[in-house]
């Protein structure tokens, strides 16, 4: 049983220098065999497994990371959460998924930050606002705690930003969720790790999936580079490297991945309370808790693993912002990085069984995953424990691209961040 | 029958003939006509039928201009080219073009008003260039007639090298940009922001 | 920044004075049979796609030059392009040996190209 | 807080780059104070006695310059006033000028006394995540307290808060070399590729070139290393075919060789802003070969309290000593494992400072630099360690230091003496700078002579030679710039004339460094002594050991969880160093830890210059149609379209927006309305296929159309949802006139050329846009006809010659144009094209022509609720990219006839064949009064709360003038089954009830357009 983590805790462990910690996750080698292997170790992987563990009652399951946990993109995203999606099926996953963050740190015994301080999507064209009225009306009804905001309550909420109407996008009015906001993304990863470890599931690290073993039409095990793992359940999440292990199945996917960038500023005092999002020009952006404002913006267009991108998205996100907000023209930004997203056709995710028996996959979560984390692998856990699709997850099956029963968010003219 | 008023893209800015404390010199050329090209090099008849009307052969080089007298020809792909020539003439030549490609699968269009020219000319106007658009403007391939369709202060754009020495060139945008294209050109161009690349240095 | 080459008018410029297209060798089931085509080949054909970590072969369009459609193939994780060739050809021969997974299955399956 | 001012006396020391002829005054905290025109911020403030410049992140420590350039992490000042203000510079390369004014950071209520270094003295409670671990109960604290509390902590300089007043530029260039960094070699290298005839760019960081050489203590090819760096720029500078940049940083290197570079052009200097110079520029470099030249940078020690004021790199302490002829203080203690720092006590000697032992962590060393200390007079204690500091003034300042005996291998120290001093010079050696090599995923690997990393496998794209590549002295660090400038010319045809021969400096062997990551503290194992590795996050090397013990194993985890690595510094200092402790602590070889990843920029750069020009006025263009003036003048209220900006109505006098637009739409009803429709996508398409292409296009006929004659299509996307609408016209056998949406226009342009290039590759057909050639004006209302016939033309209007969808072409008021009788009004309407620069006259003539019918113009809006009174669907509005045209009712334009057009397949996929669909339907609010909202959701069953199913949304919503009543649009499920029916629409304020009608509300059997 591991130490509960606290204040008192924390007091205990400062008598003598804090040597006595026990370790957050153990680091086993992995066994011959396990009921369940996921592979993937970012957010959603590690969220599945834990789910698997504590909802299912399944503790002899394994989960692989090629490098080291959150290495991915739940390791480098702007943690941007929020709800207010306007299709249904996306309100239900994010919605599920946000109430699970408001109780997250308890959950885990873990402090993941998450901060509700209120999420600002801005109306700067006719068009942007009549969109996002269009999806505040279907949130209402679907019972979220959002609402539009005029200008003035805009500039109360953040006053260092341009409100002046002769702007070249004028602010006409915003799309307000007060309790969107923010996690820390790493706390996100190594606090299901850490809880998932607590409750058996073997987290095996430095640990690459290099094939997928099946006889006829049902998964046997993974090749991996620690050895040969027997299994006859296997979820895939692993983002941007998703049509790579698919391959490995044989099974095409409908993605391609991209390079999504992200940049910090320097730390300064606090200048912006809430996130805000600006879509109509690419740019977003929030102040963590230690002072740098984070911000990003779209992704490149041309398919790219190398985790770098290319200089033009990030000018055009940072111009933008600029005008948004002309206080930053004199910060600087100290660190720019990339992560590969997995973009699906219609821009939302697939939570699917595969043809392969017993092969699911959990991926397309895109530029907007982080916020989906908890409720993502929780759908994904009770679809993999029960061999069929939990309610939430349904829509997002991989049938439907056949079937043209398309998720559209960019209908509601917001970038899925 | 009443007079026809004409206006240029860039006749509300008052110094569109020439503005002050520029490291440059700016004006616009609003006496140009533009006849927009397309045919098939490889349909027989194609090229003899625009000589017969131009009176030279279009350039069949990527990125190259033949002139004669008042009449450029501009190279734009494969299939188009951009005729360059007094406004006052354009209609007719138009006219005259389409008449001699009768009967050849072609398309000629008069856009002498889709377009404003502005010609930047002056020691640094290369560098000029260069702090709206990375085609290499100081490259030596950059000789006098040289054709290069850019992305200039953000808006689709194409430079036309009318000279080298001194350096000269012509800039056209579409109508709609002209303003912005100016108003960036007037920033850039401004003479405490002189730069002067690969030169001998103080 | 990538740097690009048109194979049509030569030339060669940052990525902001082409136009990506995605996958390139999609072949448009409509245009063949247009009466023939299950749900799922209508499927395939608008979303799946290839997503090579490595050699990839894909569309561009010259934006700022000659405004035509070409072929580049380019490795996925280091950027380098490795070929360009004309929109109504298939990679050269190297090339296509040099391809992997799905590549080397659509090279292999039809000289023609077209996976559809 | 005090401190004697400490300028060396004149003569004393070379004071390379002051000029003390030049005084100048400057302020730090309010404090006026003086340096020379040369001086940093950080060599003034030392020169002025003020050590102490800033607090540390974490546990507010007090903080003063430890480096002498980028590599500093502790001395961030704010400079600047009001909107000039910029937090969290560099003291270190912060340029004086006369009148600069720089402020602390971090601190309250200021840099003397700060409250907040109270955190120290609970820091045994914030080890590395302590926050991951607490505050999680209860929970809404969290939001309410905790981090409130936190957030202000957090954070180091502040923002200014008014729009910055400077102006920044971008500027392209391409080159065949690029070299990074203007020391010795990279000088080396500049000359050497320049002499080829390439075209190169030099770029330094610097005001002056040189690099760190004056320090090395060599002669360079026989000469002075400053009379070397001289001739070598004179040269540069002389070339015709390289540009030479100082206080330009090398920021980033990205794919293929781009590069991007800030040059600082006048920061340094007021007086060149004033004169219309930018502030910054950014450099976008796409280089043939990246020649990185970057140097190194020492590191500096992990002893007990290794922080503290006073205590610096031994090459800086050197450095403000022969630059700025700035000793920081007066007794001296040298603590190293390695030969360099030898030369700093050299130095100080020379120039009067005290210098107390050099204490050498090697038990035994020899070579002639040491021998030269030696021979100086200064003591050398080998085989020890500095364990410890003695401070007072909180820390601020230093009065001794503990040195220990030390054998190699973590031990406890068991000895120490003490030894007075007031500063501390500390070399660990050096870590190359491969930062830009990494930038794009160059591979590094461990060097274990200078126990640290270098660029590994060097290929014709990048290089890397000097201090950067590891070769730490002079000689070998010009000869490698020679020759990687050389290799650059190899490729090229350009003549080669001949480079400066070999280097030829007496090259200084030097004794073998000893690595030494910890220094042990005395007495007890290290408890509660801070050993700062990352100074400017506060991570000790106690919390790396604690993220190992808690399992965050990979170095990168390690990162994440104590932060090392993380601050505005970006590890320069202590990244090596962290490795190093962690492979202690490990077991593990450094090689086997590995390394964090390199990530742009090399040093901080402002968000201003990355936004350039392209801000205010310039953020994006404003696409103007040639009436734009005149709408300006007549007070129209504009709305972005597009990049356009369109008059969304013309107010008059007081009216407001509603009035105006309800005005608007009378006019049009009852007299005659002119609208500026120039926006509107133009295409020319032409040739013997051109009828069959517009078949595959469009989901309608249009082979069949006749000449002369007009016909509205639909545009499918391949998915089968609807793109774009608009009415082509024919002009000819083979030639057409596509009109597309206005935002449409760029898109469709290209999508007709991607389908005749990549797919019809056979049709004969050539497609030019000419949106821009013509302005176009929709004149419109019962009246249109008169005005025409009024307007002096050649063209018969009547109803007969002229039926609804046609076309002529012809003359009016002298002006060429294009009349096509088209209605997007459902009014008697003409579309008038003219060329674009006869727009404003004809516009004018328009409106004079109009004047006794009582015609006036019209915006966006009107033009919305006309069509919407109609029942004309807007692309954007009434559909959403999900949408097929049987949603919209538009199924009698999709052909049955037709085997193939773009879209067609798919309309018969299961889910877009589907019934009960979502369908456009009209609705009638039970009160006529009542608007519904734009994008209201109707429901299947009112619930006494959320959640409720919604059933459809409505799509286009407006108080019609015409029909004095409330109208709307709306996509409904199965909603043409449900004609009659009446739907709930709960709002906030309550439930709004609407009937189901006919989405055409008004002229139905269209007799006003035909008329
Ligand atoms: C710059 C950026 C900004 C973003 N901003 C936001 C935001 O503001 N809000 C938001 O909600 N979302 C955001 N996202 C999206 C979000 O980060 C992702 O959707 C989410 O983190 C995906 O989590 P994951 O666990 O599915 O994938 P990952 O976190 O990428 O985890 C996948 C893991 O699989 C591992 N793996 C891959 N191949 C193998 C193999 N063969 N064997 C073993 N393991 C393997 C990888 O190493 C990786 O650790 C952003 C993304 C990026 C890149
Ligand atoms: N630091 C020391 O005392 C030390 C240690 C070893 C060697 N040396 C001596 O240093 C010299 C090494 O010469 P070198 O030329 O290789 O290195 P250098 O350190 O002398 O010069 C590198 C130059 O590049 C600049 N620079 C670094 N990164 C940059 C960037 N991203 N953009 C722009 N400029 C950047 C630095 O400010 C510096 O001016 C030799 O004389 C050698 O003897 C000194
Ligand atoms: C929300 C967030 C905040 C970050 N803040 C910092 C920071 O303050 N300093 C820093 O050096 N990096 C910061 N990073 C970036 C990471 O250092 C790193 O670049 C990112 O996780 C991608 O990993 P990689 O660069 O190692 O590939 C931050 C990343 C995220 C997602
Ligand atoms: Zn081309």
């Amino acid at each position: 049983m591991m130490t509960r983590y606290s204040i008192f805790s924390i007091a205990r462990n400062a008598m003598n220098y804090h040597k006595d910690w026990d370790r957050a996750w153990r680091s086993p080698q992995p066994k011959p065999s396990y009921d369940a292997v996921i592979i993937g170790g970012g957010g959603h992987g590690l969220a599945t497994a834990y789910y698997l563990a504590k909802e299912h009652k399944m503790n002899n399951i394994a989960l692989l990371e090629k490098g080291w946990l959150g290495g991915g993109n739940t390791g480098r995203n702007t943690t941007v959460i929020r709800s207010n999606y306007l299709q249904d099926a996306s309100i239900a996953i994010y919605e599920l998924s946000r109430s699970l963050y408001e109780g997250l740190s308890r959950e885990v015994n873990y402090n993941v930050m998450f901060s509700p301080r209120g999420l600002i999507m801005l109306c700067q064209t006719e068009h942007e606002f009549r969109a996002l009225k269009r999806t505040s009306h279907a949130n209402r009804l679907a019972g979220l705690d959002c609402r539009m905001i005029t200008p003035e309550e805009v500039k109360q909420l953040v006053p260092l930003i341009n409100t002046d109407a002769k702007a070249r996008y004028p602010i006409l009015g915003a799309y307000y969720q007060p309790r969107g906001g923010t996690a820390r993304h790493d706390a996100v990863a190594w606090g299901y790790a850490r809880a998932a470890d607590g409750r058996g599931v073997d987290i095996i690290q430095n640990c690459e999936v290099t094939g997928i073993r099946r006889e006829g039409s049902q998964v046997t095990g993974l090749e991996t580079s620690k050895g040969f793992i027997n299994t006859r359940k296997v979820g895939v999440v692993v983002a941007g490297h998703t049509s790579v292990i698919m391959q490995m199945a044989g099974v095409r996917m409908p993605i391609e991945s991209v390079c999504l960038q992200a940049l910090v500023s320097e730390p300064i005092k606090p200048v912006i309370d809430c996130v805000i999002m600006a879509n109509t020009v690419h740019g977003y952006i929030s102040q963590s808790d230690k002072g740098e404002l984070v911000i990003g913006g779209g992704a490149d267009p041309y398919n790219n693993y190398s985790q770098r991108g290319s200089f033009p998205a990030l000018e055009h996100t940072i111009t933008a912002l600029v005008e948004t907000f002309p206080f930053i023209s004199r910060l600087k930004t100290l660190r720019l990085w990339g992560g590969i997203v997995d973009m699906t056709g219609d821009r939302s995710p697939i939570i699917s069984k595969t043809d392969v028996v017993g092969l699911y996959v959990n991926c397309g979560w895109g530029t907007g995953g982080f916020k989906s984390i908890p409720g993502s692998g929780f759908v994904f856990a009770d679809t993999i424990a029960n061999g069929r699709p939990h309610k939430i997850a349904e829509p997002f099956a991989l049938g439907r691209f056949a079937e043209g029963r398309l998720i559209d968010e960019s209908v509601s003219a917001a970038v899925a961040h | 029958m009443a007079e026809r008023r004409f206006h240029s893209a860039l006749q509300h800015r008052a110094d569109r003939a020439g503005a002050k404390g520029l490291s440059i010199a700016l004006k616009e050329m609003d006496d140009r006509g533009v006849i927009d090209v397309r045919g098939l090099p490889t349909d027989a008849g194609f090229l003899p039928a625009v000589k017969d009307v131009l009176g030279f052969d279009l350039p069949m080089d990527p990125r190259t201009s033949r002139s004669r007298g008042e009449i450029s020809a501009l190279w734009l792909s494969t299939d188009q080219w951009l005729i360059i020539l007094p406004r006052e003439t354009a209609p007719d030549f138009h006219a005259r073009l389409v008449k001699s490609l009768a009967g050849i699968h072609s398309l000629v269009v008069d856009v002498s008003d889709a377009r404003a020219i502005v010609r930047l000319e002056g020691d640094t106007v290369r560098e000029t260039m260069n702090k709206g658009t990375s085609a290499d403007f100081t490259d030596s391939g950059m000789k006098a007639g040289t054709v290069r369709r850019l992305l200039y202060a953000q808006v689709a754009a194409l430079a036309h090298v009318v000279s080298t020495d001194p350096d000269v060139i012509d800039l056209y945008v579409f109508r709609s940009y002209a303003d912005h294209a100016w108003s960036f050109l007037l920033a850039t161009a401004r003479e405490g922001a002189r730069v002067k690349l690969f030169g001998k240095q103080g | 920044m990538l740097s690009i080459k048109c194979p049509v008018c030569g030339v060669e410029g940052d990525e902001t004075d082409f136009h990506y297209g995605h996958q390139a060798h999609v072949a448009r089931p409509a245009t063949t049979d247009p009466d023939n085509i299950s749900d799922q080949h209508q499927g395939d054909y608008l979303f799946m796609r290839h997503n090579p970590k490595g050699l990839h072969f894909e569309r561009w369009r010259c934006d700022r030059g000659c405004g035509k459609w070409f072929h580049a193939a380019r490795d996925t994780m280091t950027m380098e392009f490795k070929a360009y060739y004309r929109i109504d050809e298939m990679p050269p021969d190297d090339v296509k040996k040099a391809a992997t997974g799905a590549w080397a299955q659509v090279f292999a399956r039809s000289q023609d190209g077209g996976d559809g | 807080m005090a401190g004697k001012p400490y300028r060396v006396p004149k003569g004393l020391a070379r004071e390379r780059l002051i000029d003390r002829l030049r005084p100048l005054r400057f302020s730090f905290d309010g404090k006026s104070m003086s340096g020379f025109h040369g001086d940093t911020l950080a060599s003034a403030l030392l020169a002025n006695g003020r050590r102490l410049m800033g607090r540390s992140f974490k546990y507010h420590r007090p903080r003063s310059a430890v480096g002498i350039g980028a590599e500093e992490m502790n001395a961030l000042v704010g400079v600047g006033d009001g909107a000039r203000h910029e937090p969290n510079l560099r003291a270190t390369q912060v340029e004086i000028y006369d009148g600069l004014t720089a402020v602390s950071q971090n601190r309250w209520p200021n840099l003397d006394f700060d409250l907040g270094g109270l955190s120290n003295e609970f820091s045994r409670l914030f080890p590395a995540g302590f926050y991951y671990k607490t505050f999680m109960w209860p929970q809404s604290l969290w939001k309410g307290l905790y981090e409130p509390l936190i957030r202000r902590a957090a954070g180091l300089g502040r923002a200014a808060r008014e729009r910055d007043p400077d102006t920044y530029e971008h500027i392209h260039v391409h080159c065949d070399v690029l070299v990074a960094g203007g020391g010795i070699a990279g000088l080396a290298a500049a000359n050497a590729a320049a002499a080829s005839g390439k075209r190169v760019i030099l770029a330094d960081e610097n005001a002056s070139f040189g690099g760190s050489c004056d320090l090395s203590g060599e002669t360079i090819e026989g000469l002075p290393p400053s009379d070397w760096v001289e001739e070598r720029v004179r040269a540069l500078k002389a070339a015709e075919n390289v540009h030479v940049l100082n206080r330009t940083t090398v920021a980033g290197h990205f794919h293929h060789n781009h590069v991007l570079m800030v040059e600082r052009v006048g920061d340094h200097d007021p007086g060149l802003l004033a004169k219309g110079a930018p502030r910054q520029r950014l450099w976008k470099v796409r280089a043939q070969t990246l020649i990185m030249a970057t140097g190194a940078i020492e590191r500096p020690i992990s002893f007990a309290n290794n922080d503290r004021p006073g205590i610096m790199l031994a090459t800086a302490v050197r450095g403000y000593i022969d630059r700025y002829g700035v000793a920081p203080g007066e007794e001296c203690v040298i603590f190293t494992n390695n030969d360099n720092a030898y030369l700093t006590a050299i130095a100080l000697k020379s120039s009067g400072v005290k210098v107390r032992p050099i204490v050498d962590v090697r038990a035994r060393a020899e070579s002639a630099i040491i021998d030269q200390a030696r021979g100086a007079g200064i003591e050398i204690v080998n085989g020890a360690v500095v364990s410890g500091v003695e401070t007072s003034r909180g820390g601020a300042s230093i009065d001794a230091v503990k040195i220990s005996p030390y054998r190699s291998g973590k031990g406890r120290i068991v000895s120490e003496t003490r030894v007075a001093c007031d500063f501390l010079a500390v070399s660990g050696g050096f870590n190359p700078a491969v930062h830009l090599w990494c930038h794009n995923g160059g591979k590094i690997r461990f060097d274990d002579r200078l126990y640290s990393f270098v660029p590994d496998r060097h290929d014709a794209a990048i290089r890397a030679v000097g201090a950067a590549n590891g070769k730490m002295d002079s000689a070998t660090c010009v000869e490698e710039g020679y020759a990687a400038g050389q290799a650059t010319a190899k490729a090229s045809k350009t003549k080669k004339s001949k480079v400066h021969g070999k280097a030829a400096a007496g090259q200084q062997s030097e004794a073998p460094l000893e690595p030494i990551w910890f220094v042990p503290a005395t007495g007890k194992y290290n408890e509660g002594n801070k050993h700062f590795v990352d100074f400017q996050n506060d991570v000790t090397a106690a919390d790396l050991e604690l993220a190992q013990r808690e399992g965050y194993e990979s170095v990168e985890l390690t990162k994440r969880y104590t932060t090392l690595g993380m601050a505005t510094d970006q590890g320069k200092t202590s990244n090596v160093n962290g490795l190093g402790i962690l492979a202690e602590a490990t077991g593990l070889s450094i090689p086997e830890i590995g390394y964090t990843t390199f990530r742009p920029p090399y040093t901080p750069i402002t968000f201003g210059t990355v936004a350039g020009p392209n801000r205010g006025p310039l953020f994006l263009p404003v696409r103007q149609t040639a009436i734009f003036d005149w709408h300006v003048e007549h007070g129209a209220d504009f709305e972005p379209v597009g990049l356009w900006r369109r008059p969304y109505c013309y107010p008059k006098g007081s009216e407001d927006r509603a009035s105006a637009v309800r005005r608007e739409i009378l006019t049009v009803r009852n007299r005659v309305g002119l609208l500026d429709a120039s926006t509107l996508g133009k295409i020319e398409i032409k040739g013997p296929d051109a009828g069959e292409f517009l078949d595959r296009i469009y989901t309608n006929m249009f082979s069949t159309l006749a000449i002369g004659r007009a016909r509205y299509g639909l545009m499918l996307n391949e998915l089968g949802f609807l793109i774009d609408d608009g009415v082509t016209v024919r002009l000819g056998e083979d030639h057409f006139l596509m009109h597309t949406t206005s935002g449409g226009a760029d898109r469709i342009a290209a999508w007709l050329e991607e389908w005749l290039q990549t797919e019809w590759m056979t049709l004969k057909v050539f497609v030019t846009p000419v949106t821009e050639q013509w302005a176009q004006f929709a004149v419109a209302g019962p009246d249109a006809r008169k005005v025409m016939q009024k307007l002096d033309g050649d063209m018969d209007f009547s109803a007969e010659a002229f039926p609804f969808m046609s076309m002529k072409q012809g003359t009016l008021a002298s002006y060429p144009v294009r009349v096509y009788r088209i209605s997007f009004s459902g009014e008697l309407s003409f579309e008038v094209a003219t060329p674009a620069n006869f727009g404003r006259g004809l516009w004018d003539a328009i409106i004079e022509a109009g004047r006794e019918f009582g015609l006036d113009v019209y915006g966006t809006e009107a033009l919305h609720i006309l069509r919407a009174e109609k029942g004309f669907i807007v692309i954007g509005d009434e559909t959403d990219g999900t949408v097929t045209p049987h949603d919209v009712g538009l199924s009698w334009a999709v052909s049955k006839k037709k085997r193939d057009f773009l879209g067609k397949r798919s309309l018969s996929q299961p889910y877009l064949a589907a019934h009960g669909r979502k369908q456009l339907v009209g609705l009638y609010t039970e009160d006529p009064q009542e608007v519904l909202p734009d994008g209201a959701h109707a429901v299947e069953r009112v619930e006494p709360k959320p959640p409720m199913r919604t059933i459809g949304h409505v799509t286009s919503s407006y108080f019609s003038p015409t029909l004095n009543r409330s109208i709307a649009m709306a996509l409904i499920d199965n909603g043409l089954k449900r004609m009659g029916e009446t739907l709930e629409f709960p709002l906030e304020k309550g439930i709004v009830k609407a009937k189901v009608v006919d989405p055409v509300f008004f002229d139905k059997e269209g007799a006003r357009q035909n008329g």
